[in-house]
């Protein structure tokens, strides 16, 4: 199995979940995150404080797929989330080793 | 013995012509000058009792706006917008005070022509300690003034809801100072300045009851916000998008200062401290309660859930119909009309605006048009001499008010005054917000959207909550 | 000559006749009318200026609930609850009102039964701008039923802090209406109802002291809340799961607006602008001062550290302790009060609660009943005639009041106005909760309670602060 | 003839004797009685016109300090130090107000020496419902007291900012208790005293105008500060890490908080309801709205930005200048007045204080310090007795004021009262500092300050928004 | 060394913790998240506008383990937070390379 | 490629951010969490309710960088994370298998 991390821009989310609905990905764990790399950020002056904010706001999906899906939901995700313009940011791919279902004790590709 | 009696009569002829005179003399003039002094004795403690409670109630109409309001419509836009928002409430206190200072409130309350007032108070000149006798005999011109203030403060600030979360800020101070002058000014002058074409008490040709604003508070910037957003369009991603409110609770603190705050704005609107004030006072608060269990019930028919959001915008929109009212109902009608508009305005803001599909974001014309035109109504029918004494005929004899007085014919000048302010926003606002966009163009770019007004506008941020 | 003198002694006589009587003609009529005109002036003027506080003060009580009471409770919920939590104040402040207006008013404050009003003032027949002389005679009968309104909203509502976080909306409503019927307005008819058995000032047979309501609204309150705790059982996860306060900034705005909304609550009882006001005024900040001190201190000796949380919890605490006192007990005392209640609160609600187990989420019973209970013992203790002089003999002279003055039985009836009130208080509340349990059941089923009341009750989240 | 006239005559005469005061024995005792009743209740109806204003504002000066400044102050630290931040607020409203009872009132208002009162009010002796005749002729004297306590609680609450994150909470309690005894009571004194040095309507030697406390509350306050802010040093980590305001949407509901308070902090000032409230109401709403366009401006020229942190900095440093000249000055020299603050004190906090590199954390120096120097300056400019009649020569003939009255040398006036204020702060804050660092140590431990004070000094999180 | 990644309802962590603690695991990194799965979600109406939210609270517990205690971590982590209904949410370990305590630059199993 | 995966200290993350640029590290994602450890919590009380907390804030960063590149990042990070003090943190790091730049499908080290 795979793990499947993406950070995308937020206002993507749910454009990129319907997506990979669309697909039959259900299962996906998402979270607020702050990214920095080459999108500039902006300026922020509190009382003739100077900060330069370098550090934005993205949304981090993580989700576990069967090896034989990790291709189409890459591209699915790629394609959703794309917007062309630098800040879209990055997927990156992970073995996984073993998935449990808490539920049930299912394990490996049956758990996702 | 006749001789005798001579010098006794003229003493007694004397005293006859003297004693009295004398008794006078020693009594009197301490009793004229006791009665004078008492009579302005008695004249500077009503002043000062009514004034306490019109500059208690100018501080309270204050507070309706900042931070009322401004919590109100903050709570309600995503976390992105929420300083955004509140600067449209907060920046009108200070640019409406200083407008006001310099013509508005000469245009507003100077002179008596129908349609506009004149300069006489300019830069605020002859508005002193001395009451105007025209507007408020027991109080200061300038408590009349500051308090008539407010009420210009938070007028505009109402219409801001319904372009929240994208327009330019330049573009929103220009297009307020040029609404306060176009619409606002003009629109109090008719309903409440003297000789007003629509003054009720101060010989306006077609008498129209707004006891508190219904027409010239809430008409005019609900109609107005609808324009605006219909002219701005939808915010990028309505209505697919999640917009939910992002702080409820500051929502319900902004709601309940507003319930408050509105005591000042409509029992204030008696200018004194006497029984109509007390009356105007029970009347707000039924109307506020009624269309809060209204709005409530509708929803819970309808999504078989009952919600704080509709609780809070209910009781607002049972304040707004119950302002033009809220001088001349008794209690019960006050029930009734505040029922009456936590229902129209839920359907409004529920049914019809999803109908129409337009984005009046905070919904500004879905409660403050709505529910100001169906009190503006209510109160032709409503309206009775038994609550407000103050309509008399040249014998003295009260007339009858609204048509539960019998008089029916007050429900068609109701109409006109809500037809004059709906034409006169909408002509006002078209005309205003084509200047604004050809000066400075009116809506951000869609990027500055995407990212937040709060960072690309004021370079700042709601919450850092990160440690 | 004789002959002369005639004319002359009837010019004499009739002058005698006459011009006394022709001085009256000219000078008293004028004088009695300007004396007449002023006194009436006077008497307006001093409903001016005792109306203009007493308008004031109504609106600082409804403050009190919302936002008041709204965010001091709101805030001490978990996140998920905030919402369900601070709709509890602000429905009662709709539903309650209309109750009061069809009969609620009259059953507490019409007639002049021991135990209950009539109907007299039923749908607010008969309550108009006149002044109600038995209760206020210097202000309108309406600015009366509304201030007393206010204190029918917040009562229910204090109740609601002991079942928050797992309660039907429904059976909260049916049980706020019923308690307001069954306990509220007895208890608030029997204490400052004419005739009440327990009114001090009108012909009560035990005259018990309570300014401004610690038997009439905190022990009533406090006492159900304990009893709706008991009877509901405790939160799911209580007290082994964390359940801090999540958002205590929001509960030290409502505490601070309580405090100050309290001075309309305690020196708006005097329902005049009077010394007597000013002095209520005075007690109500010196109560809440000296109780955030005490509670803040027993902690700084108990944990190491004085809390937010606990500088709040101790001033309300204080405020509700000096409620019953506040008209009759001088600064001093006032900071006594205060401080013992700021001690024994905070060993109720740290202490005592922890030893018996019972989850009162909120602690209304240990803050309001116990806080409340002191204050109605300690006024008995503490009243006296030097600063409230109403109570006089039928020869005018002053009475003792309290210990103090000498009068130590009076403890005796606070005692007896502190039995009845918990008494009904119990029995009342235990029928309604079984009635509500039998009809819509109380408590939420256990997966809405784990999820959160906000989502499962209203469909709506508190904050949604996710970018 | 002359037989029969003699009773005749003797009537007449009689009658000539006796009927005038006949009548007058029925008609004017009923007369005299009548007026010295009427003129009691006017009397009685002025006080409580004046007394509904002056509880009214004293309500409103409390909620200045809670809610207002804490949410102000509280807003603009980090997360970690909400709480103890508004706990400096909230805490010197308990313990100034048991310091005022014990001696502060006394040593603030007793007496008629030049320096500092004496103890005749000690434990509030003497301080009864009868107006204090020296200084509120028309209010229980009660009323005053606690009226001028709200200004003795915020005056320190105002000092915290400049020590806010870093300080230890005992020798905070410390501190303030030295400094209202040593600071603050004497400069009240001086000021506002009978007989004070400073006094301008009760015979000081070198009258300076200080209407409600440019002198007295900012200048003392805000200096303190600047001393505090450079015997703490700098927090940990400044300036190189963030500090950004962690949640302006409070500090926005505290700054509207405080501009609506004012309104009681200065039109309450005229210790009653008068046309001089009414003026001193307005120039406050002038100053305030002023200040806050002024400060935008200047940010929106120099950052290109404005903001809404700005526009609340703004309004209050516009209210801090307008403070000592509310009740002296014309509607426009306030907006003046507010403008040039804005301007100033944006230039103070960005750019001064940058180049100092002190760490005053929440401005309470460049706002408070700077503004109220301004303020005081500037009202030796503009006073004039066209708004301010009550001082007058023994010929009853008004006295110039101001500069615009042609008194230009009441600007001296003014400086040595603004010196006198610097020096007592400077010097009176260095030696208090010095002995609570003695005694406990002013600042907490370096970890301490990196996890936060709520958690070390409090045990406690202002939010817990984790589900 | 294994990471094991669980994602459990909230209202179970404290649960959890414990039990973890009761076999010597003390060291975690807790991160709030949201999940999307077969657990279905709630409706929110806002002013007539209704959403359907899909994304629940979750917690995302992370551990390093050694790989002999992987078993064990696991085993006790699902027994302490199943409570046998859907959305109990699961369990996903991965290979971990080297770990390093930054106070003392222990490295490998020591490390934890 | 590599994940290098630090939880570190709050007030340590400017620093750090600094360091990481200063070896030209740019691309990096940052989350909020809560640590459990050695590192003892503190006390809190509610109204005589006493709560251990044991949770402490801490901040993760992730980082996807070339193998080659791995060792150095790790040595200039938890160099500047370091504080001595129990409580610093870890630093894990696992195999990465596929980078994806979403904005124009760079893969690999090219993505990064
Ligand atoms: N090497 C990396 N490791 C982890 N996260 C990264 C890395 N590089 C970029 N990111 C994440 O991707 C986001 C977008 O990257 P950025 O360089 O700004 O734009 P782009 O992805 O278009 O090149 C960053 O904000 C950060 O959250
Ligand atoms: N394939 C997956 N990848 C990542 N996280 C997942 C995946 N499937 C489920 N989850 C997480 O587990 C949680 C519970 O899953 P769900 O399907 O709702 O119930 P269950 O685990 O009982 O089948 C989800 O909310 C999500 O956070
Ligand atoms: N085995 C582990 N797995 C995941 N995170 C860990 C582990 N051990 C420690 N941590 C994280 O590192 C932080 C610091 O660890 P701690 O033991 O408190 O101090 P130190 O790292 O100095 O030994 C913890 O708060 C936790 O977030």
């Amino acid at each position: 199995m795979k793990k499947i991390e993406a950070v995308i821009q937020p206002f993507k989310l749910d454009e990129v979940k319907e997506a990979l609905k669309g697909i039959g990905i259900d299962g996906m764990t998402i979270g607020e995150v702050r990214g920095h790399g080459r999108q500039k950020g902006h300026k922020e002056v509190y009382r003739g404080q100077e900060y330069n904010v370098d550090l934005l706001p993205k949304v981090k999906l993580e989700m576990v797929v069967s090896d034989s899906r990790a291709d189409e939901v890459i591209k699915t995700l790629a394609a959703a989330a794309r917007t062309g313009k630098i800040g879209d940011g990055k997927i990156f791919v992970y073995d996984v080793k073993e998935a449990i279902r808490i539920r049930n004790d299912d394990r490996g590709e049956s758990a996702l | 013995m006749g001789s005798k009696m001579k010098p006794l009569i003229k003493l007694c002829l004397l005293t006859l012509a003297t004693t009295p005179a004398a008794l006078w003399a020693q009594a009197n003039p301490d009793i004229q000058a006791r009665l004078t002094a008492v009579e302005a004795a008695a004249k500077s403690a009503q002043s000062a009792g009514d004034n306490a409670w019109m500059l208690t109630s100018a501080a309270l109409v204050l507070m309706m706006t900042g931070p009322g309001l401004a919590l109100f419509y903050g709570g309600l836009v995503r976390r992105k917008n929420v300083l955004s928002t509140m600067m449209h409430s907060f920046v009108l206190m200070a640019v409406v005070t200083v407008i006001w200072a310099v013509v508005g409130y000469s245009l507003a309350f100077g002179g008596d022509s129908s349609f506009i007032g004149d300069l006489r108070f300019a830069l605020l000149n002859n508005v002193g300690s001395a009451p105007n006798a025209d507007y408020a005999p027991t109080i200061p011109h300038q408590t009349f003034m500051i308090y008539q203030l407010m009420f210009a403060i938070i007028t505009p600030a109402l219409i801001s809801g319904a372009f929240a979360e994208r327009m330019k800020f330049s573009a929103m101070l220009l297009f307020m100072t040029l609404w306060a002058l176009i619409v606002y000014f003009p629109m109090a002058h008719m309903v409440w300045g003297k000789g007003g074409l629509l003054s009720a008490s101060l010989g306006g040709k077609i008498p129209c009851f707004d006891f508190a604003g219904g027409t010239v508070v809430h008409i005019t910037s609900g109609v107005s916000a609808l324009v605006c957003a219909l002219y701005l369009g939808k915010r990028v991603g309505f209505p697919s998008d999640a917009m939910k409110p992002h702080n409820l609770v500051i929502s319900v603190i902004g709601a309940c200062l507003l319930w408050v705050g509105w005591f000042g704005f409509n029992a204030g609107s008696a200018l004194n401290a006497s029984g109509l004030a007390s009356s105007a006072f029970v009347a707000t608060h039924f109307g506020a309660a009624a269309a809060a269990l209204g709005w409530m019930l509708a929803e819970w028919l309808h999504n078989g859930k009952p919600s704080m959001l509709g609780g809070i915008s209910g009781c607002v929109a049972g304040l707004v119909a119950i302002t033009p009212a809220s001088g001349f109902v008794r209690p019960f009608p006050a029930l009734a009309i505040g029922f009456a508009a936590g229902i129209v305005c839920f359907l409004m803001v529920t049914k019809v605006k999803q109908m129409f599909g337009y984005d009046d974001a905070l919904d500004a014309f879905g409660v403050h048009g709505i529910g100001g035109t169906l009190g503006a109504i209510l109160t032709g029918v409503f309206a009775t001499n038994a609550v407000n004494d103050g309509f008399k005929d040249s014998a003295g004899k009260m007339l009858p008010l609204g048509w539960v007085d019998g008089h029916a014919s007050q429900v068609v000048n109701q109409l006109i005054g809500v037809a004059i302010s709906w034409g006169l926003a909408i002509v006002g606002t078209l005309i205003i917000l084509k200047i604004c966009d050809v000066v400075l163009g009116v809506r951000v770019p869609k990027q500055q959207e995407i990212d937040g007004l709060d960072i690309t506008l004021h370079g700042e941020e709601g919450y850092i909550l990160e440690s």
